[in-house]
């Protein structure tokens, strides 16, 4: 057992730290969102070509720094401490974690173009009637010659209106639910029949509901084989829960800092509001889920190479906890802050919009509770 | 004890449930089936049906304009609105400074002020937060100062739900610098067209602009409009505040809003069932409403003792911390039900735009109303607040 | 709709508060407990026969003050506020209950009995297998010429050592846990086959695991209809557990009350803890738990002669919620004690107790929980 | 970062499996699993057996006769002693005074004292509370007067865990009457055999004798029994409670005790199911595995600061909240686990007392135990305190 960072991984998180907190300040972020594209692109760039950060979880072939999980969730972490809009989880986490997974020609493509800033993936997987099930699919892809043709809505995609790829889930196969007949694809963003319905999210991303419209897409766009994808995409959409728990990590402990940093100047009654006992208490029970989010966090970084029902559990039992501590954390920050922790002019409460998002993301603390039960505690 | 309607409060039932049926305004329920934000004419509408009808203000004394139903009946009344979806009335002028007007008001405030209040051609808001002094009242330092027949007001106000709509405000404001905290308070009403009065809007988490900052420079408030005696404000701000507890519970309203969760969660489908048979949301589901009930009854035993003579006591704050709660979870539920489409972000409804919202017809709200609901443990005095008034004044510590 | 009580039921509260107050201080009951048959008889005679408390629920017809449910709950409260170890639930509430549902010959012996203190009655319905589900019954009662024949094991059964009466739960059809084939008896307490291992309970009161082997019964033991005694087993188990909800609410007001004292006189870091904030707030929710157990509590009371369902929703509301309350007030009531909560010689400690077996007596809140939402929330 | 164990760690692991399995007293297992009361015969024969083997130690400096294990072998080693369901050792001399000693005691007192804690032959208890100073250690009065080369202490402990057992105590006693709080206090070692000492029994909720009150009436000690110097007590009775609440998190035992809850859960019938089917009992556990899972990771996180040289810090504090509020939420599961056979009250076992307790053998110490177990949150400096350490010490509120 061993639980210290390497210098590599120390300095990762250093240069990153740095380079938000130089571009990364509220007003910056609130400026890119209610810009035209709801970002800045030069960022995503200098993180790809000043940073080199886009390739820390990459392999040295692929022109990476040879990381991987622990890479995601430490970048993650400092992404989330600055609410960045990032599509770090889809492109990287969930693109790049599916292509190093499938290997061969498209990942000796794809990866380095990831790694150099150029290509930007969001995963089409949720569908309106789905909620959490990944099996729960009535997109279509339909043998036609060589390639396929796909048929569908996918709901609520993340980093959509942004992408030059779209990572697809959809049936070559068997019934709505069915574990089998499932495939994933990776497809031009802008291939012809994508409809999309662009929208801003609550917490500040730019998402779009995708309509396909009979969307001719090669044979190579399938990642591994056809009608096996289940387990293929069972294990990226784990890779990306724990990045979303990293990612919380570092929402929950700026909405604890900022609440220790209110409390402390906030006067009441004659007196700095921390000196309340109740409200001392409530920070301290936030640090308390912080602290028990990071180590959950840890626990499930170090599972995912487990064998799937393992991984499965691991990554379950985080993010029902994390999941629980995003939502005390940060109804605590806006209950400690009182009225102004409501206004859209406070960083605070933006923190504590992407936490709420972040609590149903990938599935809800009772989704992930029932299928750690289902993995561990057999009647 | 029973807990059964007699015959005339069945018949009140069915006349008031009648009235209603009858009267509330269509295009009022279509503007909120679909989700918009209600402007101010929207709230008139209805406002001044049951003027007109003589069914304003139930809670009056009958001499000002009251009905004189009884507690039951007045219960029986909020049970129909509620159940009918009907929007609620301002409670800024019937439920606060109406109520403070006819108690501490002269014979000519009353005359002057309550029939507005009455026929809705008064819109009221409330000027007490202050930026430096949130639950803390007391710490207000907005000043007051006389000038022959005038006070000239200066100072700034914050959190005053909808002052972008009011006629008059009614704000507290310190008119004797030297004295400690609550007292050399006075209770002052502002035509909030008064040279000097700027009103700014604050845009909360869900996008929404409910409450506004209010500047106060140089206004000149005539004498005769403050109300009781001068420094001591505080009295009437106490009793408004008692007042604004009660009412604050909202057991009719949350009622209907568990309704509509299980209205979702029939609709929502998770795996092969509807939500609704997932044991842990119907659990969540059934704490709610077995809460609510506690909460419900919880306040009928307290009408039962101000019908016997006990006015509205600190225990009301019980009634402000249970009721707050209950709405937010109803909220959080609301949220948790619709899923992956509580990330988009609407609205829309703006002039020009009628594009429909993103996902199912109950989604889109979902989120913002789940932000904009925190406020209601934060807002009245907050929870910790309440907790310290039970504290001190019920159990003595 | 009324809220209030009346003139007599004002009395009778009165009345038993100042004799319970006279009589049974904290001392005197850990006597009584101490004492061979582990109460004081002389306590249900007065109750009976000086204070006339016995008949409160009773008709007139039967000697008693015409009154009911109502009745029975401010005496149940009254009792909790002592944590009373007199068979007033299993005799008045399920006996006298039962009794009074199925009239006739037997009701007029029997209730006089009870009013006069001269019979006590033990409620026999709990089996090992059975947990909180009334018709889960082993124990047979087989026809044999007018009467029958008791065979089995019921198990906990209250205040058995004291009883002169059983009222015992017996399939006389039926598989284990059919709705058909129960029925209810009343049995003398000294018939022959009746076996019993008596014990002390960790709330202070006697209890019995009772063996029937080859118990012979009159055919006039059965009360009601053979094999239709589920619903009316139903019902009298609902009013005590509306009855124990009373008395939660007699234990918890106590228990809140005790705190506050306590927290009152003593001190720390030079002030009384009531000076501190968290253990204000904390006082604050066990008043607020307390009121509305009462509210509760008054609410299941005045909907007991409801239809079926209608009842049953409402008692298992009100278990639901006093159950929760009952495990949280008394924690909290140990907590803010400290060691001197956990010790033998301090009332509060007794209390803690009662109130935590009242948590699952009759079902625990889950189980209550789970029957209110399969009466009122259908799919 | 990596979770697995090295081969090294593996084989390790073997070898203390095989140790225990060989060594654990048979005769000590039964008396467990009946459920009886442990005597100090009991906990000293395992004892014995680990000092014998060289393993009682494994938190020590080796020159004092620790073992040199990794932060990991430790882990490994109480992981396994739990598995095994080992009895404890006591605490009272390895982990409290025992450290204590050889951080600040003389050579001679590291002589005198450090081997009989070792082999057993001394049984140590802890004389900190007092009746008027629980939580608030540093109010406490027993006094101790100088007197030639003895001190002369008078005063009165109380929660003196298994004193009925002790050779030897160790106690912070006012050396300076004058001084305030926190200054004026000493640490002495008394001999529990001296005249003027008594030790009364506290029998708790559930029936046990487990903790006592100490009254000390002119017992003179003398001054070499004094650790560190005069009025400076009080660094070593931080410096202890630090120790006491990394222990104190437990999460190798509480690991069992969800086994053993599944255990029941998978014995009782609830319904048509096995208890552990219904969803909301499988719930609590799960939530409870989840929990504790939180806790041994942040415990492992603490564990590696240590060992890259961060001593336990005021951080230890959340080990002691969320360790006890484990091990209490074990102890409700198993009560709610047993229904109706949790109310029989059990303290047989005693001379001649052969009856089997009523119930299923695991139902008889389920409310005892849980009745018991709320000491957790309140002993060690109670919960309450902890929060305030962590505000003031970690937070800096």
């Amino acid at each position: 057992m061993d639980f210290s960072y390497t210098e590599t991984q120390d300095m990762i998180r250093e240069t990153l730290s740095r380079f938000l907190a130089d571009t990364y300040d509220f007003d910056s972020r609130s400026k890119m969102i209610a810009s035209g594209t709801g970002r800045d692109p030069a960022i995503w760039k200098a993180l790809a070509q000043d940073l080199g950060m886009l390739g820390a979880s990459f392999s040295e072939e692929h022109g990476g720094l040879g990381g991987g999980y622990l890479e995601n969730a430490l970048i993650m972490e400092e992404l989330g401490k600055v609410i960045a809009i990032e599509p770090y989880l889809q492109t990287v986490v969930l693109g790049g974690g599916a292509l190093k997974a499938v290997g061969g020609a498209v990942a000796d493509a794809v990866i380095p173009e990831i790694i150099n800033g150029n290509v930007i993936i969001a995963f089409a997987y949720a569908e309106p009637q789905g909620r959490y099930n990944l099996a729960n699919i009535r997109t279509t892809a339909k043998k036609d010659g060589a390639g396929y043709v796909l048929n569908g809505h996918k709901g609520v995609v993340y980093a959509a209106p942004w992408a030059t790829h779209l990572l697809v889930t959809a049936r070559t196969g068997g019934a709505t639910t069915d574990v089998n007949g499932v495939s994933l694809f990776l497809i031009d963003a802008n291939a012809r029949g994508i409809v999309r319905r662009d929208y801003p999210t609550v917490d500040g991303f730019q998402a779009s509901e995708i309509y396909f419209e009979n969307v001719a897409i090669p044979a190579d766009a399938l990642l591994g084989d056809e009608g096996a994808g289940l387990p293929l995409i069972e294990r990226i959409v784990d890779e990306a829960t724990v990045a979303v728990c990293a990612e919380s990590c570092g929402v929950t402990a700026k909405l604890h800092q900022g609440t220790l940093e209110y409390a402390r100047q906030r006067n009441q009654f004659g007196q700095p509001i921390s000196r309340f006992q109740v409200l001392q208490h409530r920070m301290v029970d936030m640090f308390m889920e912080v602290e028990q989010s990071k180590s959950m966090t840890t626990m499930a970084t170090l599972k995912l190479d487990l064998p799937a029902a393992e991984r499965m559990a691991a990554v379950s039992a985080c993010k029902a906890k994390v999941s629980r501590s995003a939502k005390f954390v940060g109804q605590s920050a806006i209950q400690t802050h009182g009225g102004i922790g409501i206004t859209q002019e406070l960083a605070i409460g933006h923190f504590f919009k992407r936490a709420t998002m972040i609590e149903n993301q990938f599935g809800s603390a009772d989704h992930h509770y029932e299928r750690f039960e289902r993995l561990t505690l057999a009647d | 004890m029973q807990l059964e309607f007699s015959p005339a409060e069945i018949a009140f039932q069915k006349e008031v449930r009648t009235f209603i049926a009858e009267n509330y305004p269509q295009n009022l329920r279509s503007v909120q089936d679909e989700g918009h934000d209600l402007s101010k004419e929207d709230f008139l509408s209805w406002h001044r049906i049951l003027a007109k009808k003589g069914w304003i203000a139930p809670a009056w004394p009958v001499e000002y304009g009251g009905i004189g139903w009884t507690a039951t009946e007045r219960f029986i009344w909020s049970e129909e609105l509620a159940a009918a979806d009907c929007v609620g009335t301002m409670p800024f002028g019937l439920s606060m400074v109406g109520p403070v007007i006819y108690t501490f008001g002269t014979p000519e405030q009353k005359a002057k002020f309550l029939p507005g209040i009455l026929s809705g051609d008064d819109w009221w808001c409330q000027g007490y937060s202050e930026p430096g002094a949130g639950s803390d009242l007391a710490s207000l330092r907005t000043k007051a100062v006389r000038d022959g027949d005038h006070y000239v007001v200066n100072g700034q106000k914050t959190w005053t739900t909808m002052a972008q709509h009011a006629d008059w405000g009614f704000f507290l404001v310190r008119t004797d610098p030297d004295a400690k905290a609550q007292e050399g308070i006075s209770f002052l009403l502002i035509n909030m067209k008064s040279p000097g009065v700027t009103v700014r809007p604050i845009i909360t988490l869900g996008g929404e602009h409910e409450v506004n900052e209010v500047w106060l420079e140089d206004v000149r408030v005539p004498v005769e409009n403050r109300v009781y005696e001068e420094n001591k404000g505080w009295t009437c701000a106490k009793f408004l505040l008692a007042h604004e507890r009660t009412g604050i519970a909202a057991v009719a309203r949350s009622k209907r809003g568990v309704e509509k969760i299980k209205a979702i969660a029939r609709t929502e489908q998770d795996g092969d069932r509807p939500l609704i048979a997932n044991p842990f949301f119907k659990r969540k589901i059934s704490e709610l409403e077995i809460d609510l009930t506690a909460l419900e009854f919880t306040e009928l035993r307290s009408l039962a003792g101000e019908a016997a003579g006990k006015g509205p006591g600190p225990e009301s704050s019980l009634l402000k911390i249970k009721g707050s709660e209950i709405q937010q979870r109803i909220t959080e539920l609301a949220l948790e039900a619709v899923g992956h489409y509580g990330a988009p972000y609407f609205r829309g409804f703006g002039e020009g735009d009628n594009e429909h919202p993103i996902g199912p017809d109950y989604a889109h709200r979902a989120a913002p109303t789940y932000f904009n609901t925190r406020k209601t443990t934060i807002y009245g005095g907050s929870n910790e607040i309440q907790r310290n008034i039970i504290a001190k004044l019920v159990l003595g510590i």
